[in-house]
């Protein structure tokens, strides 16, 4: 479906911006540097939303739970066992897959659907975010404020932006290939499947349960990844910039923009709105909930006029680009 | 020999009984029919065998094993698949694709599902359609791929429910020679259809129901001439000609 | 009375009905005979403003309805008694029967039209209280009649009314078609059963994929070969 | 732990347990005939907090008093928005309409970070004080009144929908908006009606809060979340459910707050959505019902 058979004109579409992402922080300022990484940031975890709500249809309103378990368990290692972050990730995401799955396994064994679906994902959120505002050893409402150790690459810190934005970079990198394999192999098969109808994909002798299950923790723990890097770029986390509703809504509004359920649509939609987000910030940043109005305008205008993102128009584009 | 073996199948809803104390078997490499009125609970018996119901009461052996109980993923990957009564295919995948997610119940590798699943759709005449999505498919060619679908998964017994329903006469005809094609391959088959001439020229037994109650089992023949039937199911205007 | 000029419907892509024209005149009952997937459901629902036109002309009365909102054409006493019923499940007996008679003259005659309904089928009256859903499947097939009947229909169009249902009631559905003509009420009929809707018609016609192969007398079409092989068991 | 403090408890959880549901059947009514699942529902009632705040800080006009206005206003709002916003997804799939109204949520949310700022904003009445008293137990006679309105309200809502036509005709559609339209019920109009009468639901209880409680742009999220339990509880789209569910959220806050510490009492909410969700999805007393 998507990608299929790209044609040498596509690897060269393809090619010229990676080439320039390679070389940018050579010539970029920090500002740009700083937006870049968020571009490939937000992507990333779009990307994670996407392997779950976009391919199999199962919508979460809750990924900022899976972001936030990453951040708090590398961070909480690192400041209270000076574990470094590079493994204390693999643990968030080991945790996250764990909650990944109980919250899957959960709601899927009592049939949940749509919309209660969604609800739960986001009072699971919430749940853990009020948990978080509670747990005076997780550092409560004030959060956790990570021990500097100035340029450690050891211990996933650094001096400047240029190691970040790689990291970032790689990190959506990777989602790309993870999302371009799945699409291609029999799980992506039985993820669209399950998405386009379920009752016929069990027919089958697709194990629906069991494949929604998988998409859950597989999406828990990459997006879990994030929540490290988040909390190693900020040094800085709370349960209210971790576990928020608000981003659970960011994750998951890049896909939708670009389109779900493609394997360009997250990044394509981080391209759009992440730059836009921060251009309307500083534009308007002077007066609080401006930019953010803009960007419940842009979520109404796109299920009106472009339920399926912007990625059809693109892949329109790109195939008339290749038959000239 | 015994491929399926019902017994005292019973099903209700509510208070409404939809299938009530059935007993039959579905032989080795021959097509059954299954009459009946709307609502008599035909598709609720399929629901019931594939999976997608628990029966009230009573056993479903298929291949000598018990099969009440387990999941419909469970059952298809024993052998016994269905087709559904309005066509449910994946909208938005192509023809192809859709018979491969039938194909990968027994292979993982890509290429050859996308392989075999090549020569389903030639053996149901749907290759021309393979770049196709769907949802943008006649009936009579949604109808074929809900069949290549389930082939795709290698069936021992295919339930087909209502798989004619809406065919003009020569699809109708195309139908009837794709279903003893594949009888002829070694797939069991047992239909639900209301188009009688259809029923009727490929059944190789019919069972009658009406409110969840066998009332009539036996060759086309003998079904057609039952009173019973006559009155419940083909009209009572039969008896009198 | 009504009038269906070339006539073209889409669903998706598909072209249902194809340049279908036909006329139904004041006070007969006309059949439509086909196939499952031939469009009759489209035609009813066409017709009803359920569904868009792509192209043609309806007038019913002499009045353009082919741009009509459906509850207009149901004001102008165009009514369908659509296949599965379509009750409100969990409204009384009474209260779908109000929905009926839910605007215009049908408001105003509301409680004369009721004591019609009740009449033609007392068992109504008897459950007037009783939700819908609690009713047999012939008693609901009989409220949704009635209350289509509340929206005094000038032309009633019924969607399979003996669908899924005993042939005892099946013949009780018949007797009331009939009556309601007799009374002067103009009946399209889409039926399976297409002998026994046949049998009481005064003129029908045969849509097969989308087209009208086959039009006339009740009777011609009951006795012509190709009908008789293909719809009538024969 | 007294009885005196548990039986405050109770009246306080059964007073606020009518706001709730107040704020749920709007949302129920929603989400049952247009088949909709409402995130802006809280903003909704934040702007009904607003309202009410600017009448009486601008306008001097008594919170009660603007009743008159901000069921009106919002009635319009809700008509306004369900003819340009929601009309064209109603035949989306879900996560199409799930979006539109997390786009709407967002929007009004931040319109009002903008226009009123982030600040706590309160009213300070004359009879914000008056306390009655029944024994040991005190609660404000704001609480009262806002208690007696919301039941008010929710019955007249209940007669409408039982008995006048247009409130059959509301629960048609809700049932089968096919059959409806077949009997010659203008769906669209009913639509229209049905999200404006939620609307307007949510746009009373801002209202009737504004004495009460404190407002601020955020504050729709946490009340559109407990009104979501409280549907769920209820069964979508069940009215007298929804009127339930109300008190017995409203209870086990108000309990939860007197046993646990206050922030805690929301995660007593969240557990409970969960475990409705996941063990009886269609509420205490069935989905859709009078």
């Amino acid at each position: 479906m998507t990608m299929s058979s790209p044609g040498k004109k596509l690897y060269t579409v393809l090619i010229v911006p990676l080439i320039i992402f390679l070389v940018l922080p050579i010539f970029a300022g920090s500002y740009l540097l700083h937006i870049m990484i968020f571009i490939f940031f937000y992507a990333y975890l779009s990307q994670c939303w996407n392997i779950l709500s976009g391919y199999t249809g199962q919508f979460s309103l809750g990924h900022a739970a899976f972001l936030g378990v990453g951040a708090y368990t590398s961070s909480f290692l690192f400041s209270q066992y000076s574990l470094t972050p590079w493994v204390g990730m693999f643990i968030g995401a080991l945790v996250s897959l764990c909650v990944g799955l109980f919250i899957g396994h959960i709601c899927f064994r009592f049939g949940l659907k749509g919309a209660f679906f969604a609800l739960a994902t986001m009072a699971f959120a919430e749940i853990l975010r009020i948990l978080f505002l509670n747990l005076p050893s997780m550092g409560g409402a004030q959060g956790l404020l990570l021990p500097l150790r100035g340029n450690a690459p050891l211990l996933y810190q650094f001096e400047g932006k240029a190691p970040f934005y790689y990291i970032a970079l790689i990190m959506m990198l990777v989602s790309v290939a993870v999302a371009y394999a799945i699409e291609r192999s029999k799980t992506g098969f039985y993820f669209k499947a399950i998405h386009q109808n379920e009752e016929s994909a069990e027919a089958l002798g697709v194990d629906t349960k069991k494949y929604k299950v998988i998409a859950v923790g597989l999406s828990a723990a990459m997006t879990a990844f994030g929540g490290t890097f988040f909390a190693q770029y900020f040094m800085y986390i709370q349960p209210d910039n971790t576990y928020s509703t608000f981003v659970s809504f960011d994750i998951m509004l890049r896909s939708i923009i670009g389109g779900m359920g493609t394997v360009a649509g997250p990044v394509i939609g981080s391209f759009i709105l992440t730059p836009l987000a921060e251009i309307t910030r500083s534009f308007l940043g002077g007066k609080s909930g401006a930019h953010l109005m803009i960007y419940g305008l842009i979520l109404m205008a796109v299920c009106i006029f472009l339920p399926q993102g912007v990625y059809p128009g693109i892949k329109k584009w790109l195939t008339r680009f290749q038959s000239e | 020999m015994a491929l399926l073996e019902v017994q005292k199948l019973s099903k209700h809803f509510g208070g409404l009984t939809a299938v009530a104390n059935n007993n039959f078997v579905v032989n080795q490499g021959e097509i059954l029919g299954l009459i009946g009125p709307n609502g008599a609970g035909k598709t609720t018996i399929f629901n019931l065998i594939s999976g997608f119901l628990r029966p009230d009461q009573g056993t479903i052996v298929y291949k000598g094993k018990e099969i009440q109980g387990l999941t419909p993923h469970e059952i298809s990957r024993r052998g016994l698949m269905r087709t559904f009564q309005t066509a449910q295919a994946f909208p938005y995948m192509t023809t192809l694709q859709n018979v491969m997610v039938g194909g990968f119940m027994h292979d993982r590798n890509r290429k050859r599902v996308e392989k075999s699943a090549l020569e389903t759709l030639e053996f149901t005449g749907l290759v021309e359609q393979k770049e196709k999505k769907a949802e943008n498919l006649t009936i009579g060619d949604s109808r074929r791929l809900e069949i290549a679908k389930a082939l795709a998964g290698r069936p021992s017994l295919l339930l087909l429910d209502e798989v004619m329903a809406g065919l003009n006469e020569t699809e109708i005809a195309e139908a009837v020679e794709l279903i003893k094609k594949i009888r002829d391959r070694g797939t069991t088959i047992f239909i639900v259809e209301h188009v009688m001439q259809a029923i009727m020229s490929l059944s190789d037994r019919i069972i009658v129901i009406n409110y969840g109650r066998q009332i009539a089992e036996g060759s086309p023949e003998k079904v057609a001439k039952d009173n019973r039937v006559i009155e419940a199911y083909l009209g009572e205007e039969y008896v009198i000609e | 009375m009504l009038h269906v000029n070339e006539i073209n419907v889409h669903r998706g892509r598909v072209r249902v009905l194809k340049n279908i024209s036909f006329r139904i005149t004041e006070g007969e009952i006309c059949s439509v005979v086909g196939p499952n997937g031939a469009g009759k459901s489209t035609l009813i629902n066409s017709i009803s403003r359920i569904l868009p036109l792509k192209s043609g002309s309806i007038h019913f009365c002499g009045q353009n309805v082919g741009r009509l909102p459906p509850h207009s054409v149901v004001e102008l006493g165009l009514v369908q008694i659509p296949e599965g019923r379509r009750l409100f499940r969990s409204l009384t007996v009474l209260e779908n029967l109000e929905m009926g008679g839910y605007q215009g003259e049908g408001k105003r005659k509301r409680s004369e039209t009721l004591q019609m309904v009740f009449s033609l089928f007392p068992i109504l009256k008897d459950r007037k209280y009783q939700c819908a859903e609690t009713l047999s499947g012939g008693e609901q097939q009989m409220l949704a009649i009635g209350r289509g009947l509340m929206c005094l229909p000038k032309l009633l169009m019924l969607d399979e009314p003996s669908l899924g249902l005993a042939p005892l009631i099946v013949r009780i559905m018949f007797d009331v078609i009939e009556r309601l003509n007799r009374n002067g009420m103009t009946i399209l009929l889409v039926e399976q059963n297409a002998r026994k809707s046949l049998s009481i018609s005064d003129r029908g016609f045969v849509l097969e994929n989308g087209l009208i192969t086959m039009s006339g007398k009740a009777e011609e079409i009951a006795s012509n070969e190709h009908t008789k092989k293909a719809y009538l068991g024969l | 732990m007294n009885l005196d403090t548990i039986f405050q408890a109770l009246v306080s959880g059964i007073l606020t347990g009518g706001l709730f549901a107040l704020v749920a059947i709007g949302l129920t009514m929603i989400l049952g005939v247009l088949k909709i699942v409402n995130f802006a529902h809280g903003e909704f009632l934040m702007l009904g907090m607003y309202l009410t705040y600017y009448c009486y800080n601008v306008l001097g006009i008594d919170p009660y008093l603007c009743l008159l206005i901000s069921i009106p206003i919002f009635f319009l709002f809700g008509v306004a928005i369900q003819r340009i916003l929601i009309n064209p997804v109603l035949k989306s799939p879900m996560e199409i309409q799930i979006l539109l109204t997390l786009g709407l949520f967002f929007f009004l949310q931040n319109a009002a970070l903008f226009f009123f700022g982030p600040y706590l904003k309160s009213i300070k009445t004359g009879y914000a004080r008056a306390i009655i008293s029944i024994g040991s137990v005190n609660f404000s006679s704001t609480k009262l009144i806002m208690f007696l309105f919301s039941i008010a309200f929710t019955l007249v809502l209940y007669v409408f929908l039982k008995k006048s036509d247009l409130g059959k005709a509301i629960r048609a559609c809700s049932e089968d908006s096919y059959g409806a339209m077949l009997v010659g019920i203008n769906v669209r109009n009913v639509y229209m009606i049905a999200f404006g009468i939620g609307t307007a639901c949510a746009g009373a209880a801002g209202t009737l809060l504004m004495p009460v409680y404190y407002v601020d742009p955020y504050i729709g999220l946490t009340f559109v979340m407990t009104a979501f339990v409280v549907v769920v509880l209820g069964g979508m789209g069940n009215y007298i459910g929804a009127l339930v569910g109300g008190f017995i959220i409203g209870l086990t806050e108000s309990l939860g707050a007197a046993l646990f510490t206050a922030s805690l009492k929301q995660l007593a909410t969240f557990v409970i959505f969960i475990l409705i969700l996941l063990l009886r999805p269609t509420g205490l007393f069935g989905a859709r019902r009078m």
